[in-house]
């Protein structure tokens, strides 16, 4: 029998290593795995590339552990924004790697990584500072630049439900970067508030079939800390 | 300046109302942070325009009351949002190729600066800003139909912000279509900004005083 | 009010001219937008380049679009197949222009159309006889091609359930094609076995957002043809 | 050949059986057109093995009873099929990214030609075939972690179809990873086929008279 989940966030995050690259998803908290960020806090493993949307905010989450001198380079598309203290603390000492990247073309480079295309063109950014060093070429008239694909060696990610195949299904806003980084890890780590019975979720409505998912983790979180203005 | 302002500029809303006003029904538009936002609430509801946000929402309505936010319906620039009749949720990767693809009839941003050739600058001051926050800004300004930009007309200290070229680090080239600001309404043409409405009292000779950008007719 | 519906399949198809680009959906005969079809040939539009799994099979179809000689180009994963047969005459007399590609490429193509992406790079045919007079590149070790996007000026396409904004749902194996199709034309046209208010549908099945969907026609066509042997 | 054959080979139906055994709990899996969509009835039913169909459909059962058809539900094969618990739709878009990613754990295929460099011909009997029918074929070949090969060790004319080179278009390069055959089941190494399992009374002569390829024990 096929059963992904198991007992703790400890066992869900067993074996990550130093220098993995950890693609974390969730858009401003919604979605957001933060059990799995905490239990990575915790698990150790060090000299991370991290792919998320920003570069933390606040003192929790992926703020923290950038504060703890875990991650050697972040890839995301706010590094500098409302709330970012830690990681200007840290980049002001020189002591992480940022590229900075537009959200789309992240979001479109981890999904070459997830359908095997190692690189391709896009109109976004071109003729821009963030051209720089990167191929250009002209389709059609229009100058584009070329990409490559990103591949997480792990990626967190949260869903609202999920069955022992590792089905998943997001609640609103929490789809985000959930699919498309639960599909580009060589190992992907799910916490789920809720638990389903196989068969129990609609064909047409699983979000992130369970082939894209290894390990699962029960963590009924509740609902996303309330933003205040 | 030695003339007696004869006009009032528009405040926020009036602009953002400006805006909507423009806005034809079936459109489907995404709006960018700050004024933009508020433009969705001056399309009157029986107009109905689809409104996008990147996170993965197409058919987002207005705020919730504050008792009944939903704290997982938020939009890009992380406000609770609501959604109407018609909805429907999809991943970051299926939202943004919807920008990148030019589905998109309009996407509405706020700039630091527009060049009369439509250049856009709207996320970095500097050359030298190592840290910036992109979001996206980029993939919006390159993938939509049309781009419009709502932004003041001038710098706090006068200086003007619809230029012949940005000085700051461009966000897309050419992409700007039309500008609205406090004071007028501008497309971006060939020949450079042709005005296309100024606020009552405003003059083409006023205005050009407060633009780099060679104005026309 | 936003209405794509239209009365009729004959003002559906209005206005495709000579020389179009049309992606047809579809696969074995599953979730294909045979109306539409029927209409196309109808509708008199000659000198097209179509897009669709197979180059036709039996008599009917897109088989029938080819009989008539209204197809300059056919691309297709599938050319000689049985039941082709109609096909295999055309070409024999050199009456159409062939472009043979691997099913997947043929849907990433059409992905890279709707997502603003002109080219990409993929394993699929390096090395191979379809490689020949593509660009071929390594990148960490393996070989890849480049491919370029196809853009549809039309997508015919069949759903289950629309709405009024052509927010589509399909059903079972009758997806297949039909999102990303539907997502790559300029002028997408759905047929639909049922209408459904707006809001009926949920925010989560939606396979594919009314804004890729241009006009609708509401064709209860029923199950597809019964297959034997 | 002189030598009295002590041999049976393997019937499709257990041809189909002895590559069923192989496959462990868990994997994601495609079946290609022929014997290997029969591999699926040899999977016990309390093995949980995922399979995959290129149309859009992860979690395939078997095939339904002649009164119980659904039209809708067809395999990349044109069969009707049936849906486990635990299974999901996606569009071809989705379903060929999940192929050509690198997502299943085996595609199981049929060949003409398999080469002990692990090239695959499967498409094309001609390099003159302008017309043919690739189908998945390529991408399956290119993008799933392993390719097994189900086929006829020979060709009905006694010529080997497993070849120091292919002679037949290829469908991908070096893909192969073993080879099961009506005689014996072969691993593709790098010094070639390394033959792993053969039908009672085979031995590596006989088989070897029937290979082009180098075998290895």
């Amino acid at each position: 029998m096929i059963d992904k989940f198991v007992r703790s966030v400890a066992e869900a995050l067993d074996g990550i290593k130093d220098g993995s690259t950890v693609l974390i998803a969730g858009f401003a908290q919604v979605g957001e795995p933060r059990a799995l960020i905490d239990g990575l806090i915790e698990q150790g493993a060090k000299d991370l590339v991290v792919v998320h949307n920003t570069a933390g905010r606040g003192r929790e989450g992926v703020a923290r552990l950038i504060g703890e001198g875990r991650v050697r380079k972040i890839l995301c598309s706010f590094a500098r924004s409302r709330g970012s203290v830690i990681f200007e603390e840290v980049f002001a000492r020189g002591e992480i790697e940022l590229e900075i990247l537009g959200q789309g073309t992240m979001a479109e480079r981890i999904r070459a990584g997830a359908a095997g295309i190692p690189a391709f063109y896009t109109a976004t950014g071109a003729g821009t500072k963030l051209a720089e060093g990167k191929e250009a070429r002209i389709f059609d008239g229009r100058e584009y630049i070329l990409e490559h694909a990103i591949y997480g060696d792990v990626a967190l990610v949260e869903a609202w439900r999920a069955d022992r195949w590792g089905n998943l299904v997001y609640r609103d806003a929490g789809r985000n970067f959930n699919p498309v980084m639960a599909a580009a890890a060589k190992l992907t780590i799910a916490q789920t508030q809720h638990v389903a019975e196989l068969g129990e979720l609609s064909p047409e409505e699983i979000a992130t079939p369970g082939i894209y998912v290894n390990r699962l983790v029960h963590i009924d979180a509740g609902d996303p800390p309330l933003k205040t203005g | 300046m030695a003339e007696a302002v004869k006009w009032q500029p528009l405040a926020r809303d009036a602009l953002a109302a400006r805006v909507a006003q423009d806005i034809p029904e079936g459109w489907s538009v995404n709006l960018g942070i700050g004024i933009p936002t508020l433009v969705g609430n001056y399309v009157p509801p029986e107009r109905e325009v689809v409104f996008h946000s990147e996170n993965g929402i197409l058919g987002m309505g207005p705020a919730p009351a504050s008792d009944k936010i939903n704290r997982w319906l938020v939009n890009a620039s992380s406000q609770y949002v609501t959604l109407v009749p018609g909805a429907s949720y999809m991943s970051h990767s299926d939202s943004f190729a919807l920008v990148r693809g030019g589905h998109l009839d309009l996407c509405v941003l706020g700039a630091f600066q527009v060049a009369e050739n439509g250049d856009l600058a709207n996320w970095a001051r500097s050359e030298d800003d190592n840290a910036p926050a992109i979001g996206g800004a980029m993939d919006l300004a390159a993938g939509a139909k049309r781009i419009w930009i709502v932004m003041e007309h001038t710098t706090r200290n006068g200086e003007p912000r619809l230029l012949k070229r940005c000085t700051y680090p461009l966000t897309a080239a050419g992409c700007v279509k039309r500008v609205y600001t406090e004071l007028a309404v501008l497309d971006v043409t060939e020949r450079g900004f042709a005005v296309i409405d100024m606020v009552p009292g405003m003059t083409i000779e006023a205005l050009q005083e407060r633009t780099e950008g060679k104005l026309h007719r």
